[in-house]
């Protein structure tokens, strides 16, 4: 009962949240066919900002840290992410009329990590001063880069299987390193480094840490504005993966804070730790991991994956996830 | 000067696969290609050209000049890529004929 | 005598202020030929973040604002711009070697508003610590849509007593639609949704509202650029267009200014208010009005109407109309 | 594989009329088109490329490129838009013969 | 309408230059060009497209274009352009055959 | 020992410095071929707003400066500048397999100056609060066109001589024009017009000024992405530029050191000045000296001086220059 009087009311704060507003906005004014756009180049900045953000603010993070405090989430976030795509694939397996690449592939999309969602919760945690450590979010290719590779070696058995006689060995470091030179995660990386080995407490407190806020909700409204035109590419496809992407990033969200959860009691993860934990495996890849998979999967069908995604995975990953999370927490952690 | 026969081969496609095509284009012998950021409308999708933020870029259009001296290596290079990508991407290929001013630039001979 | 020392005393201020320097200094550069350009993607970015915050603003305000207090200044908005288009349409009808249509298409260019006039009105209001109703910027829409809807119809009616055989009935609603769909309005409109229903006062402190100066005073050297490269146009056509445009914006100006003493006796609108319906007023639309013009009024010639607006309109309505209304609100209200 | 002989229709023009070409394009049975950003200078004025500020970006240019099957479409295309548009609006439009490879794509029929 | 025979002239270079090279097309006669924002590989380097930074923008290239209404005319660009330019800068240039609707506007007779 | 032992902490500490690690991040990253990149339009924003920033503060302070100070150090940068293309010309006219047009655009770009290594040093300064007139940055253009200008023209007399028959005069205003109109200088004049003749305090403080150590943090990152993609070039010219890249920085900069140190003897300039001439005459110009020497000597290679400026003069001016001249100031000026 209280829980869920907290939930709601936390949903409806989280509704007057600007953060939400703005992805909402963006899907509205889509719908209403408004010409506004946000330039491309822009955008790129704007992902560029925020990873940076959250890799020199992990990294000077990470210098103080207690590293086997850092050790149990990290590997939590691995098994997150591949189980999350396991299941996935299993799951689409079942269902019919899904071409099994197709299903791989957006269990794969499913189990990698959204940034910019991730961003929206470590907003509202802060507004709510929650606590969590500052290396959290920078685990997030723990999660991202195992699920995509998982998916591309699923796809790949599969599509091998079929056609016996072409052999087309899987180059599990080439996509590895294809990931790790993708724009989003050589920003993260870059910035990791420069927070661990320099002293860019000032540039992070001057530049990237004021314009975080206002960026996102930039990048927010991009997101809504995406969401909405890619409904299209969703209506092309099985109305299955809309509901998979309805209901499977509250389940692995949930999972994932029973597996935070776990952290929190051995090694004293902390309760805003463990919501990020969550909202990372409820998260669904809209930036790096579509153009991976299409490289990698090429004859899995984008509209189904990028659609489930960013139209429905997304928004609700923003819009319920970070809330019923963020209110489980109060409930669990008595915060 | 005179003016000599030689052929250009466009290429419209995803610029997610444009490293590849420029490997083929390379392979087959031309000594170069201009590229141009495009969008367009075909079977697959609209393709927005890049001005507005493209969440996924690689998903925009590139379109890709080449010239060559001889057909046969027009052709080689449209059956290349079309054999090898416009089954699982969005793309069209043809050829044109042009006159080109000084021909050794377009040797590989 | 003290008026006019005051207004003297305001414009010597205003040319220092670095707002009007912006602006001059690019008709300046452009004069000289520099190759210094703006992105175009940074441009449309100022624009959308000038709009936002106008929006945002506004539309926390309106939450608290008492409703009645707004109703006759929007209203007066209205009649101000659609008495700005009969005016115009009719003086430009007397004058010699104008194109019925180019001059109906020019009258309606001055109705609208000019998003950067406002905006610069704003900030030296705000160096000048002269209050207004946050709300009052909102506004704009009021009197922008309904001028350039009335000129479109005008010109229409114009055409088709011309070549009465082909009947075209004018698309009202469509126009309407189109206009609320431009990047501008919707960015506007965007903001006021935000600002009304979220809790968004944090990131308009923390992003928009502080960048909102300097952003500014990139959009005005943009907006000087642009005024030196349309003076060619403005060559093209009758040098009637120049006289046009260096008057009306302070005779529109004068008559807002006398509405709204109206309003300011009758429903206590602010000083600030007044100058700002002014400024409205006397601006001319630079950004969203002339495509909107080009697209419903097609035989109409561009350069008559963008010629005097970017080039003359708009340098007049900063440069001279701004520091004017302040100093006559200085010495009508005393403050 | 064999090529096929095809014509391409090139229309220049205003960006502010780019949705109202592409209609007629697909009205007249076009199977695609593609579009690309430009600048230019002709009877009417400077048309800036889109990376300096352009305060008017529907003023810019486009070059839309669309492949058809048989002349009688191009030129039905071309003379559409030249009726409809080029009075009022800066604008060129030409064709060309090209050899595509795969005629299927751009069947409508 | 019926269409008419023209040449279209296309020069592939370095944006540093375009300013010579279109004073060289206004000089040679035409009444017009289209630019459009390109990228490539030649035997000089590859020029990268514009979306990344460029620290040196000047040195992307431009693609240009330039539609006459004869073969002298189209010549006449191509070598002048060619003799001045190329021996230092990169570049090349072509000419298509092409078929224009409205010829009065290609006239500077 | 005490000069090395404080050198080495300066150069450690520097190591550490966000400034320096951005550029060395940029390297690297695009040495493990990242795809990470920064919009164009960005990167052409913050050189705008870099110059902007520079030239409004220095225009300020001039404002209000003894023009008297200004005079011998503005008369050292256009001696230090003519001065190393003397040199660097003389220098490459003895090496072996040197076209002589080369090596005269490479003396002429290192005579010229970076605006980013200057606002690298700028920013180092701060941090160590070493105080410096806000009118020395503004010089730089004294040290910049007098060494592109006399590099062109010793290149036109040396190609003269070679072709006796076409007689080909440098028209040096001409050039002079050209590179005030560039995107760099106009900036910075622009600035110092609207510092100068503006209140722009305001301004400046509120956008210009703290956005300046961000901005700054994304053109290294740009500068260090664009060195290691440069040194391509560098491998196809004779290793010799690399050699001379590498040791003229730090001679120039000594060179500029002595001359500094006479003006602060005679004329009180600060030693923050005579760290930032010093820089001046470290750096080699990587943004608008190449296109200038480009279109002005077409016969000489790109490929040498932009190789050796951009991947070897600038990291170089950066990484060791600006600590070494600091450790230097603090030894002899005694901070
Ligand atoms: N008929 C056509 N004319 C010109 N361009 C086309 C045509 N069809 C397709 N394209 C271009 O080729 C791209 C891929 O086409 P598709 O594979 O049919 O989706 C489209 O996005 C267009 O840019
Ligand atoms: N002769 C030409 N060659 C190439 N492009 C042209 C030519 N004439 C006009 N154009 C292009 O068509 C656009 C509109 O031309 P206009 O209607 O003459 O103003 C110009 O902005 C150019 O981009
Ligand atoms: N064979 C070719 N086909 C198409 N474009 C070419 C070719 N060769 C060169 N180019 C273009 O012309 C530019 C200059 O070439 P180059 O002078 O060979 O460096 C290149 O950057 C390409 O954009
Ligand atoms: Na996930
Ligand atoms: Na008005
Ligand atoms: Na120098």
């Amino acid at each position: 009962m209280d829980f869920l009087f907290d939930f709601l009311t936390s949903i409806f704060v989280q509704f007057q949240s600007p953060t939400l507003g703005f992805l909402i906005g963006g899907m509205v004014i889509a719908a209403l066919g408004s010409n506004l756009k946000i330039p491309n180049s822009i955008y790129q900045f704007i992902v560029f900002m925020l990873l940076m953000k959250i890799g020199i603010k992990g990294g000077i993070e990470i210098r103080g840290a207690d590293l086997s405090a850092m050790f149990l989430p990290a590997v939590s976030t691995v098994i997150i992410g591949i189980t999350i795509v396991l299941i996935g694939s299993f799951v689409f397996s079942l269902l019919p009329g899904i071409k099994r690449e197709d299903g791989i592939a957006t269990a794969g999309i499913f189990g990698a990590v959204s940034a910019s969602t991730l961003a929206a919760a470590m907003v509202l945690l802060e507004e709510e001063a929650i606590f969590y450590e500052a290396w959290v979010p920078a685990l997030y290719p723990f999660m991202d880069i195992p699920a995509l590779i998982l998916a591309i070696v699923l796809a790949n058995i599969h599509l091998k299987k079929q056609n016996e006689g072409k052999d087309s060995k899987v180059d599990v470091w080439g996509i590895v390193k294809e990931s790790l030179r993708g724009s989003a995660l050589s920003a993260l990386i870059l910035g990791l480094s420069l927070g661990l080995l320099t002293n860019s407490e000032s540039v992070l407190e001057s530049f990237y840490e004021p314009l975080f806020r206002g960026f996102l909700s930039v990048l927010l409204l991009v997101m809504g504005m995406e969401a909405y035109a890619r409904l299209n590419e969703l209506r092309r496809v099985a109305y299955l993966y809309a509901v998979y992407a309805f209901i499977a990033p509250i389940m692995h969200g949930l999972m994932a804070f029973g597996i935070g959860y776990i952290a929190h009691v051995t090694v004293d993860f902390s309760p805003g730790g463990v919501i990020l934990l969550s909202v990372m495996a409820a998260s669904s890849s809209d930036i790096s991991g579509p153009p991976t998979l299409r490289g990698a999967i090429p004859s899995a069908n984008p509209s189904a994956y990028i659609g489930s995604s960013t139209s429905v995975g997304t928004p609700i990953a923003i819009a319920v996830c970070i809330p019923l999370f963020i209110a489980l927490a109060k409930v669990v952690f008595d915060l | 000067m005179t003016l000599h026969k030689a052929e250009k081969v466009v290429i419209i496609t995803e610029k997610l696969i444009l490293k590849g095509v420029c490997e083929i284009i390379e392979a087959c012998g031309a000594t170069g290609y201009t590229i141009v950021a495009a969008g367009g409308k075909g079977s697959r999708n609209v393709r927005s050209t890049s001005d507005r933020a493209l969440v996924i870029e690689d998903f925009a259009n590139v379109k890709i000049e080449v010239i060559v001296k001889y057909k046969t290596m027009a052709k080689n290079i449209m059956e290349q890529v079309a054999g090898k990508y416009f089954e699982n991407y969005s793309g069209i290929t043809y050829v044109e004929d042009v006159e080109i001013l000084r021909p050794k630039k377009f040797n590989n001979d």
